[in-house]
């Protein structure tokens, strides 16, 4: 099982001949996920480490079945390396890059849904179902296969808590990290429905931040509809109120997505939130 | 990025939406004729600006330059006055609110409208807010122009002014890629014209890229500040003693948390996005050293690097210099053994765990007091 | 039975107060349509005939609980009109206003058809299920109840079919004018698939014209899908080749699209092809 | 609505997709320099227009007067050439395609390429053309521009053009509210500039509400047909001798289809839309008997108007004059008996059904024969 990406998944490197795409291709393939094509305008026809570089998602997607995009392009040209993933038909488009402008995102993320493709990010470090694939660029070294299902807003904080998980011999179903930009393609929500629903997970860790209404939302939906427990961490409890917290995701508007406010909501849903990060494996059973 | 309300208003123009008639000085000798009584008002990126005395009426030249000399270096709210902007004195029958912003849930652009503007917009109850998100497939349409007049309770002149008026707001937001573009008050003017009173434009920052023209904008920023920009480092000030490094927006607040758990206190942090390149480090350890914080405490979580190879560039930021204060140093991930003896043997205090790292650095902070 | 409107649907004139949504929403009426509200901006408030105005679709479908719309909306207007329908929530929006750009029916149809919104024209009719409901100006006199399902390009040919099938006692389940516009929101194709599901309709009437390939691809559709027997009629046999005929849809380019292109490919189906339109009953069982 | 060729090019060249130097003239005596050697093509809005002889080279300034003096007034295909274009040769290294149109299937605008233009874009095998649609809610992006590179084989500079080319083409295609715009040759030069060599570019009729500067474009049509035009009465001229009007497109092809069953011929026809409005019927009936058919067929089904309303306007257009020719009529609707009579008292045929309106209309067309 696993959720969004499994053994099935074969990913498409959009921006494979830069640093970061060829870097991360290796690297997702030493994870164990097929890694089929990349694309690059005008390198088609090459090689990354024995990948075929193709001019076009089109044709990348014909000739090999790529199924999920890992997008490495720069902002100025990431709408658009998007867009052609879910026109040559991507079902999970990932998208590392950040700095992406938000009029941008609303469109491409508004388009994917339209056609039910799967958009994460941007400004996220991917995805990783231990044992099967990993489509991002999240550390290979922290992950052990097993059953806790985590989604984060956060990068590095995810590593850090999948990490103290490892280390405590507690494995991973799959590690969604969302981004944190304030317009992001999956939510909590969308990502703990499928946890719900998927057998391998048995528990789930959510990790956010201060800023936007998400949280609390997730708090919400999973009072309603979640049955399997829930641990959270939420970052930002002494963070200066107003300020920019290197996110958009983090800046603190009218009285609303305080890391108090969240931490309320999600308690009186029955989750256990951890105080610091690395008190997560401690509240998990 | 904000802009003040002169530039806000320039672009409202350019857009077609009537602003009043008016000019922006940085010295009251600029001003030579007016457009009839005015408001001076004090160019300040922050709110509150009237309640401070930043904004007054004048009805002479004479009159203008007095005002204008009384608000021009003015302090509001910890912000300077450098500009003030003449605008010719609207003569208000009704004020509304007509706003555009991002709207995260419905991951769209939001329109909000109400027929009770001016005051400060918070306060306003829920039911005399109209929330209309726009469906990025469908875009602007006349139809929601037409339901912002009918819920600000207008009728044909002013409700057509009004739906031109949203219409251009939206044309503005798209083109300019403003992340919120806000009209507070929007006015009905006696005879009936409906006119920008102010006006609060942001431009999405990471769209400069398609925006030369507002590269070269003013923004209020220290010398760090302008430092860390150029670097892609976020850079807070805070109140505290210890000095924060740290590699993505989640992780530097958790240690914030963390080191607020053992009773230490921020005084600046800086956050590196998340990477774990050592150029980034080494010039984010350089621009710490700057800032002259009491303790600099360091918390990488490695992804692509190797601990050492981080470690080296810590080493080298630092190493020319005696900066003589405790250094409370965590690396994580490959190599990281090698990188805490090559820390230790530098005479940094290294550490394994983000808790560690906390309350080492909490207890060094307190010892220096 | 019969299909996308029935005893149901509750019907919103867009356009109500002009002499074309007045006279229509009387003769929709008279039909036994649920006709709940209209819409005609700066006009909320007032009635027309018994039937509440108001000056945006949300607020009429708030308040009526309208799930289907007549747009008599001028071309200029047109498309926000529609948009404005499916941005309230309406379900099927039926469009008799001619002349819209096509650029306008490309963009509200894509918007439509993303959202499962069923449009119906521009340029078009509209629809009726006798003995149910009727959405659009086709002439209340010539239907009867019955099993025939009727799905037509055109406007008074359909009338004349549908005329000359009534007056010799044969009844329709629904009759579909989906308009001859070179972009329509319903093709052939569309509505075949709801005939062949709907359990009131025994037998079906395509009456297609020359122009675009819509009955070529119905032809294939047919021979594949379709159980029910199908007769046609094609207009335009003795058309002149390149000339403009009223309608966009009837351009007769590059060799495709012709009558007896139609005609073949539709006997090859199985269909029985009238010779004159008023032949047409005789065709059906 | 067709554009010239010159115009296409006016308009291509305001969306910055380069075209030859070039000037457009109706008189060989307005030519005073040219931009080194030429072409000179005759502007009839009708392909084959080289084949015709209606483009030729020329070197010099009078050569260039020569050629314009001999293309100028020729008939092409029954066009007569009014105006030609001068325009500088190119140095053709490559000739390809690319156009826009709008594809009905897929309910969306069609991006078409080639690399292979020049000739008969109907005669290049399919393989050979790149049919990209747009999706709406897509809109043009970059990767179609480079997909169409690629297909076309293109590198490096080359390809960039193109792709700038591909954008530019939608953005005229989207706010012309073109419904085709196509660039056959599109030219790579000796030089490797990428040039559109021919254009066509159609505005969609629908949308000239919107563009006002198209109303005021010449077009051809005989007095007959501007009438029409501006009584939104669809105008063709036929073969037969007898006179179709009718509503709906649909309709009017099986008033003719049938009409051609029983051995009559139309001559010319008029669809009045899906409409019976008396006022647009008369209008009908008073253009129809200018058009001075042998026998007129009227075929109106009624859906909103009683048929006796309906017929009263037929009289009144036609009551005045004594026309002299067989009027075969048929009035189907409310009150269609009271119609019958109305019209049989004033000398018309009536008729109950479309088949016996289409017998009787060509019985009586043999008889004037």
């Amino acid at each position: 099982m696993a959720v969004i990406v499994d053994e099935k998944t074969k990913v498409l490197i959009q921006g494979i001949t830069g640093y970061q795409g060829t870097y991360h291709a290796s690297a997702m393939r030493e994870f164990g996920t097929k890694v089929v094509a990349g694309t690059s305008p005008g390198k088609g026809g090459s090689k990354v480490k024995d990948v075929p570089v193709f001019d076009t998602a089109m044709e990348a997607v014909g000739k090999t079945g790529a199924n999920a995009s890992c997008v490495f392009v720069p902002a100025p040209y990431c709408k658009d390396a998007a867009l052609e993933a879910i026109d040559a038909g991507i079902e999970t488009v990932v998208i590392i890059t950040e700095h992406l402008p938000v009029l941008d995102a609303i469109h491409l993320i508004a388009v994917a849904r339209s056609k039910g493709v799967t958009v994460i990010g941007p400004n996220c470090p991917g995805i990783a179902s231990p044992g099967k694939a990993k489509v991002g660029i999240l550390p290979n070294m922290i992950f052990k296969k097993g059953t806790v299902g985590v989604v984060s807003k956060s990068g590095t904080l995810t590593y850090e808590i999948v990490n103290a998980m490892t280390e405590r011999k507690v494995g991973q179903s799959t590690c969604v990290g969302i981004g944190g930009d304030r317009v992001s393609g999956t939510y909590f929500i969308d990502v703990l429905k499928k946890f719900e629903a998927d057998k391998q997970t048995k528990q789930i860790v959510l990790v956010g931040e201060i800023g936007g209404t998400a949280e609390e939302e997730a708090a919400e939906y999973i009072k309603k509809h979640v049955s399997k427990p829930v641990v959270a961490y939420i970052a930002g409890r002494t963070a200066p109120p107003g300020k920019r917290m290197g996110h958009a995701g983090a800046i603190i508007a009218r009285g609303r997505g305080t890391a108090e406010s969240k931490i309320k909501a999600l308690e009186s849903a029955g989750v256990k939130v951890a105080k610091i990060p690395t008190d997560v494996p401690d509240l998990l059973q | 990025m904000k802009l003040y309300e002169y530039k806000a208003k320039e672009i409202l123009k350019k857009y077609g939406i009537p602003v009043p008639d008016g000019f922006v000085v940085s010295s009251p000798d600029r001003i030579k004729t007016i457009p009839g009584p005015v408001m001076v008002k004090a160019q300040v990126l922050i709110g509150g600006r009237g309640k401070a005395g930043g904004i007054k009426p004048a009805n002479t030249v004479d009159e203008a330059k007095k005002v204008a000399s009384a608000i021009l270096g003015m302090d509001i709210r910890g912000y300077k006055t450098q500009d003030v902007l003449i605008e010719r004195r609207l003569d208000i029958a009704k004020e509304m609110y007509l706003g555009i912003t991002v709207d995260r849930s419905n991951r769209s652009l939001l329109l909000m409208a109400s027929p009770s503007g001016g005051v400060d917009i918070e306060s306003v109850p829920e039911d005399k807010i109209l929330m209309a998100p726009v469906d990025p497939l469908i875009g602007y349409q006349p139809y929601l122009g037409r339901r912002v007049a009918s819920f600000m309770g207008l009728q044909k002149e002013q409700a057509s002014q009004v739906v031109s008026i949203c219409h251009r707001l939206y044309q503005l937001v798209m083109s300019e890629d403003a992340e919120l573009a806000e009209i507070n008050p929007l006015v009905v003017t006696k005879d009936g014209k409906v006119v920008a009173g102010d006006a609060k434009i942001t431009i999405d920052s990471d769209a400069l890229f398609r925006h030369n023209e507002y590269e070269r904008l003013h923004e209020d920023l220290t010398p760090l500040e302008e430092k860390a920009k150029r670097l892609d480092i976020a850079f807070v000030q805070l109140d505290g003693n210890i000095g924060v490094i740290a590699n993505g927006a989640g992780l530097t607040m958790a240690t914030l948390d963390s080191l607020n758990m053992y009773g230490g206190e921020a005084g600046v942090f800086l956050d590196l996005g998340g990477t774990d390149d050592p150029e980034k480090v080494k010039s984010a350890m350089l621009l710490m050293v700057e800032a002259k914080p009491k303790v600099i405490l360091l918390n990488i979580f490695g992804g692509i690097t190797k601990c050492d190879t981080v470690a080296k560039g810590v080493l080298e930021a630092i190493g020319a210099r005696r900066i003589g204060i405790p250094i409370v140093a965590r690396i994580k991930g490959v190599n990281e053994d090698l990188a805490s003896t090559m820390l230790k043997d530098a005479g940094m205090i290294p550490a394994h765990g983000l808790s560690e790292a906390a309350e080492l650095a909490a207890r060094e902070s307190q010892k220096v007091g």
